[in-house]
């Protein structure tokens, strides 16, 4: 909690931070689909991209996402066990683990990428995540430059 | 679970063309659905169509009512035959809701079905954003871009047609289960019932009468049984697991574990000397401890198959290597304490799952006191205390000292509707049964008192208000509104003190009764947990299994082929059961009619000009769809197997030399999404001002 | 005036009419001019969960050691929360133990001593203070300690060899003033008024 | 080996001095040596019925500048009381949340204090802070030495002494943070009794509350009495010779209770007191003359025991 609190003041107002989430077909974006028909709202500031497993996402998209300046990502599955491709989301843990460690080598702060373990029946947890995601990202500000180029 | 067999296995799906470099940019049509005012009332539907029409490759934009009705399908149509539209994004609701409809609109067309993206504008913009319109047309914007750019990248792909094996799978032999066997049965399939006990009936055998007509249950199951013992196109396989299933829809290679019984059943003619011989004596699950079977034992007399079976835990002979008694008594030669298990492979094109519910057992150190007291007990032993073939007779006792207990509490909700423990779904059958159950008790003894705690009393089927209404006013059955918070045994009568708001009094109540039935709720069974793991069947927060649509997919499930009936899915009494069941069988006998099913072409394929060999995708692959084979052009290369691949891409995600490709989720496709999700369009805060922010940070 | 016989007539309505006179004048007919609306939300605000998942199943009453006692029904109180009937919830709710009973048992997982808590806030913040509030506060401000010392028990301290208690080391002004600088900065002074001037 | 900070509350030093010197001569050189150090600054945890009750900010300012005090000296607070144990576990949890920390924070600084956690290591450019650790007497006796090592330790067993203990509503609930023993089944205090030789009775209600908390007491005193009433028949008819507790405030509640419904009553007392003795203190130095129910009766029987 204590990175980021002796970055300078910013106006939290004109900052408009961008989320890209990649979601699971089965469960992420079903849970994204039902925060829609239960109408819980969250800020619009994420991009949802649809893939069929977390385990389909390539580090290097979520690296794409930060050098052409995304805020944060969210690789987001189904919970550990649950994976409707028997251990996709395993991998997508194992890689996220990998990508925090470099990320934050690259001067990313830890805060900026999540992965979540989000089922179809949870879209409470949805909207949930991504609230505390922009209230994160607003309280971190924009991503150095140097951070954006080392990618 | 779905994975084709590719009809012509020569030539995989045309190689995804590079087209970032390809000169043509095909033409896109833009289709946004105002969904009456479900997205137009937020989103600005103009704003995002003349955004649209902007975009390159975009040759047509419309704005549609609802683009899923006639009217806007043929508009799609129109505009693919008039402006010979390539590639198709319609900016509406989920996928998962109409990419069928809208697919098939489009093959109508002409067009290749895979040629469409569909843009979540209701879902995960409209809806999600109501409050806020102006960014939700900027997101909306954001999200169109991003479907163009992707359906830029789309590619031909073709649905292939896998046949159907026309046998079905039953898992459990409950009410559900027997009789989603029966109905394909009698349409003309095969059909497998695989259950884990030695015989099916499942928990409808062991309860006393049925709620609201009061039918004994055993009395309207037990020729249900039989039917299916004796009906040629069902292969029973009772005492038996399914421990493995592979394939597709159509195309299930299923193992099965049939556990050795000890007894051959084709020997077996269920005589009893056996048991009769048997001198170990435990306590009878099925009576729920109340009564006593031998080691060699059928559960109950009606059970179906009527073939006994060693519980090897007890015998004699497996503890001692003696004994032997029952082999002896045998006139049949039927008893082989040798028998191992057995290991059968199905091969069936649809799954039924039918495996029921355990119910709630009480905590340990819990305010009812299950555990500690002996005149408390469950709901379903009292259905064994008053079942005529039940270890009493029917006739009912208080455990502690056998007498006839005069007065009894009926608490409800126990296991149910409470948030402490998770269960927070209402189980929907304890108000019936606790109401069938005093009625029953009244009917015996009318002299008892009986007093229900209940929170709500939940009595919304066919006659149950009607019943309801009766044990109140014609057996006098005391209602008290309250849930009990103390239950305290007095040592030496043991009889039980409970302490308890009456609500609608508004005051505290302490009563004494001779008895203490916990009506306890329904949760999902051990088994649900196994055979959903096998199946990766997703389950809804309550632990149940899902069903692919809660309102028009009720028995489908999210995977193509398998099929949900009975309490596996959620709480529901014996109609319903069976209502689902016959729901279910239908459901299955569709494509085992049809004979035929198309299966989405989401596969990988792999670039032979790229693959170094190196088996990452060999290891990682769950389902052992990759191999390494010769290269056409010499070396190891890896190949997709694709009647294996089910498409999760986790092999594409790896390769560290991106040889691998999965249609429909290209890296190529990813990336233009990532761009267009993330390009400086609609960004509110300008370049330069973001660069100046940058270097203050 | 007639003094003995007015009470004796009290006495009179009381027995055989049933206090008449004070059900008259009772309301008997709660309408929406009554209800205070978002209350929920305000009980909410000083950390009550959600009162609006209560399913009034009385288990709370039922295991509470008050409810026992007097008449105080713990679901009551909550289901007023949920009407917005504040009027009926701020004044005796200084009762509850904060045993925490009706939580470990609440269904809804509801917690119904931290509703008792949050509208012990609400009561303070209308004015409705019991007096040992103020005391306790007060001796804080005074002494650090929400006991008051007692000379009788420093000389046992003495006899036992137990040093002074902490309020009279020569160091603790200091502490004194820190505690009275909080007490400032959150305004708990003038909520409770403190009669003890407190110094920054 | 840990370091401990005594966090002795309010009530004790004020009231009950001889569970001060019982506890000091437990955890100190006569007993088990612990690490223990003292800390002037301490002020009330704030008491919770009163401060947490009426406004959670200035209670978690109280609180926080406690913390703050075992913070800097890398201890973790050893209370001897249910209410300091909950007030100031209640208040480590609140300041988990950034928000609440950077509100106490701003206002802690007035007074040249911030509280963080203590900290632990660093990973990579982060340091990683945990919580300041709030300790229950009863619960450091029973993880931290172990019942072996308290039966070890007694000179003067306590044999034939039927002992009632009272765990008190704030050691056990709210169950969630309550992880060091069973809140339906709390076995701790009744262990370190049997250790000291003692017979731990069982009575009807034991996991009941003595009527005090909340600012019963203060509030409508005869309530809180008729609660404590019933405890102690249920105490009498299981036929038990002393009241032992974790909790000097239900102590202080049966202790003066006890007048208001019988003459004699049972003596109670503090666990440290009752560890002393079985150590073989001189019961002279436990102050029992602070108690208004006195412990002749069974100072007599161990005597004769």
């Amino acid at each position: 909690m204590e990175a980021g609190a002796h970055r300078p003041e910013h106006d939290p107002g004109a900052y408009e931070p961008k989320i890209v989430a990649f979601c699971c077909n089965w469960c992420s974006y079903a849970g994204a689909d039902l925060a829609g028909t239960t109408r819980l709202q969250y800020p619009p500031n994420v991009r949802i991209i649809r893939v069929m497993c977390s385990g389909r996402v390539d580090p290097t998209f979520v690296l794409k996402a930060f050098a052409l300046g995304a805020d944060g990502v969210i690789v987001a599955g189904c919970h550990p066990a649950d994976c409707h491709y028997i251990s996709g989301n395993e991998k997508a843990a194992m890689r996220g683990d990998f990508l925090e460690d470099f990320l934050e080598e690259a001067g990313i702060e830890s805060q900026r990428f999540r992965v979540e373990w989000i089922a179809g029946s949870e879209g409470r947890k949805f909207a949930d995540t991504i609230k505390k995601m922009v209230a994160e990202l607003e309280r971190l500000g924009p991503i150095t430059k140097e951070a954006r180029a080392d990618e | 679970m779905t994975a084709p067999e590719p009809q012509n296995k020569g030539t995989p799906q045309g190689e995804p063309a590079k087209i970032a470099g390809a000169a043509l940019v095909p033409k896109v049509g833009v289709f946004v659905c105002h969904c009456g005012s479900n997205i137009a009332g937020v989103v600005d539907c103009g704003k995002v169509r003349e955004a649209a029409e902007k975009l390159e490759g975009v040759v047509v934009a419309k704005e549609n009512k609802y683009t899923c009705s006639d009217l806007g399908q043929a508009e799609i149509i129109k505009a693919i035959k008039e402006h010979g539209i390539e590639r198709v994004v319609v900016a509406s609701c989920s996928p998962r809701l109409h990419e069928p409809t809208f697919r098939k609109c489009i093959q109508q067309a002409g067009l290749n079905p895979y040629l469409l993206h569909m843009v979540n504008l209701r879902e995960q913009c409209s809806w999600v954003h109501s409050h806020e319109k102006d960014k939700a047309t900027e997101k909306a914007i954001d999200l169109v871009l991003m479907g163009v750019s992707k359906a830029t990248r789309l590619e031909p792909l073709e649905a292939r047609e896998v046949p159907v094996e026309p046998t079905s799978l039953v898992i459990g032999g409950g009410v559900a289960g027997i009789q989603a066997a029966l109905d394909l049965a009698n349409m003309g399939f095969k059909v497998y019932l695989v259950e884990t006990q030695p015989s099916i009936g499942g928990k409808m055998a062991q309860l006393d009468k049925t709620f609201p007509t009061g039918d004994c249950a055993i009395c309207i199951l037990a020729p249900k049984m039989v039917e299916l013992a004796r009906n040629p196109n069902i292969t029973l396989l009772s005492y038996a697991d399914v421990e493995e299933v592979k394939g597709y829809i159509g195309n299930y290679d299923v193992k099965v574990r049939k556990k050795a019984r000890y007894v051959h059943e084709d020997k077996c003619v269920g005589c009893g000397l056996c048991s009769d011989a048997c001198p170990v004596k435990v306590d009878n699950e099925f009576d729920l401890g109340f009564g006593q079977r031998k080691a060699i034992y059928i559960p109950f007399p009606q059970a179906v198959p009527l073939k006994y079976t060693i519980d090897k835990e007890h015998c004699l002979h497996f503890k001692t290597g003696k004994c032997l008694l029952c082999v002896k008594a045998c006139t049949n030669e039927a008893v082989d304490h040798e028998m191992e298990d057995e290991i059968l492979t199905l091969k069936v094109g649809t799954i039924i799952v039918a495996t029921g519910y355990e119910t709630y057992v009480p905590m340990k150190k819990g305010v009812y006191k299950y555990w500690e007291y002996d005149n408390v007990i469950t709901g379903l032993e009292l259905e064994r205390l008053i079942n005529a073939s039940g270890p009493t007779g029917g006739h009912l006792i208080r455990p502690s000292d056998g007498t006839t207990p005069k007065r009894i509490a009926l608490v409800q909700c126990v296991g149910s509707r409470n948030k402490k423990i998770g269960n927070n779904y209402c189980s929907r059958v304890c108000c019936m049964y606790a109401i069938k159950n005093s009625q029953i008790i009244m009917e015996h003894e009318p002299s008892t008192e009986i007093a229900v705690y209940y929170n709500d009393i939940r009595a919304f089927g066919k006659g149950f208000e009607e019943l309801y209404h009766r044990v109140r006013e014609d057996y006098g059955v005391e209602f008290i509104r309250g849930r009990p918070a103390k239950l305290s045994e007095d040592p030496k009568t043991k009889n039980i003190k409970i302490r308890a708001e009456e609500t609608l009094l508004n005051k505290i109540t302490e009563r004494e009764f001779d008895l203490v039935v916990l009506s306890t709720g329904l949760r999902p069974s051990e088994g649900s947990k196994r055979i959903g793991k096998i199946l990766s069947l997703t389950t809804s927060p309550d632990g149940f299994f899902q069903e692919a649509h809660p309102k028009l997919r009720p028995v489908d499930t999210a995977m193509d082929g398998i099929y949900l009936a009975g309490c596996c899915q959620g709480p529901k009494d014996i109609p319903d059961s069976v209502a689902q069941a016959k729901a279910a069988a239908s459901s299955a006998a569709a494509p085992m009619f049809a004979k035929k099913v198309t299966i989405e072409p989401l596969t990988a394929w792999v670039n032979e000009e790229v693959c170094q060999g190196c088996g990452l995708c060999v290891e990682l692959c769950p389902y052992g769809s990759p191999e390494l084979v010769p290269g056409q052009k010499g070396g190891t290369k890896a190949h997709i197997i694709e009647a294996l691949c089910h498409g999760c891409g986790t092999c594409a995600a790896s390769c560290p030399q991106k040889a691998i490709v999965t249609r429909q989720f290209t890296d190529d496709q990813i990336y233009c999404e990532i761009q267009a999700a993330l390009s400086e369009h609609g960004r509110k805060q300008a370049p330069k001002k973001r660069a100046e922010a940058e270097v203050s940070g | 005036m007639k003094g003995p016989n007015q009470e004796e007539e009290k006495e009179v309505e009381k027995v055989f009419i049933g206090g008449l006179h004070e059900h008259l004048t009772e309301e008997k007919v709660i309408d929406e001019s009554q209800l205070v609306p978002n209350f929920a939300d305000e009980i909410q605000k000083y950390g009550g969960k959600d009162v609006m998942t209560c399913l009034q199943c009385g288990n709370c009453t039922g295991v509470c050691p008050i409810s026992l006692k007097i008449d105080y029904k713990t679901r009551s109180i909550i289901k007023y929360c949920q009407f917005g009937l504040k009027k009926y919830t701020l004044g005796t709710r200084w009762v509850c133990a904060t045993c925490y009973r009706c939580y470990e048992h609440c269904p809804a997982d509801l917690n119904p001593a931290e509703v008792m808590i949050a509208l012990r806030h609400i009561a303070v913040r209308e004015g409705i203070i019991p007096p040992f509030i103020k005391t306790a506060a007060t001796n804080l401000v005074k002494y650090g300690q929400s006991v008051k010392p007692d000379p009788e028990i420093d000389k046992i301290r003495h006899e036992l060899g137990l040093g002074p208690i902490h309020s009279q080391d020569p160091e603790y002004p200091k502490v004194i003033r820190e505690i009275q600088v909080l007490i400032h900065a959150s305004k708990y002074d003038k909520l409770i008024g403190i009669q003890e001037e407190v110094k920054v | 080996m840990i370091s401990y900070v005594y966090f002795f509350g309010c009530v004790v030093p004020n009231r009950y001095p001889g569970i001060e010197y019982a506890v000091r001569w437990v955890t100190g050189k006569n007993g088990f040596n612990l690490d223990v150090a003292d800390h002037k600054e301490f002020s009330c945890c704030p008491v919770p019925g009163i401060f947490y009750s009426t406004d959670k900010d200035t209670w978690l300012l109280l609180a926080a500048r406690n913390l703050v005090l075992a913070q800097d000296e890398r201890r973790q607070i050893l209370t001897i009381c249910n209410g300091c144990l909950a007030s100031l576990l209640k208040a480590t949890e609140y300041l988990q949340e950034p928000k609440n920390m950077g509100k106490a924070n701003r206002v802690l600084a007035q007074i040249g204090k911030k509280y963080t956690g203590i900290p632990q290591k660093a990973e990579g450019k982060r340091k990683v802070f945990e919580p300041v650790k709030v300790r229950h007497y009863i619960e450091v006796m029973a993880n931290d030495l172990g019942y072996d090592a308290i039966a070890a330790k007694v000179r003067r067993p306590l044999k034939n002494i039927r002992t009632a203990v009272h765990y008190g509503c704030h050691y056990l609930r709210p169950t969630e943070r309550a992880t060091f023993d069973d809140p339906n089944d709390p076995v701790m205090l009744d262990k370190i009794v049997e250790a000291c030789g003692a017979t731990s009775v069982d009575y009807e209600d034991k996991l009941d509350c003595c009527g005090a908390g909340g600012g019963v007491r203060s509030h409508v005193v005869e309530l809180a009495n008729s609660l404590t009433q019933d405890k102690c028949v249920n105490i009498s008819a299981a036929g038990a010779d002393c009241i032992v507790t974790g909790c000097p405030f239900c102590l202080l509640q049966f202790d003066n209770a006890q007048k208001s419904f019988s003459k004699d009553g049972i003596p109670v007392m503090h666990i440290s007191q009752f560890q002393a003795l079985a150590m073989g203190i001189d019961p002279i130095s436990l102050g029992f003359d602070t108690h208004h129910v006195s412990a002749h009766s069974l100072l007599r029987k161990l005597r004769g025991a």
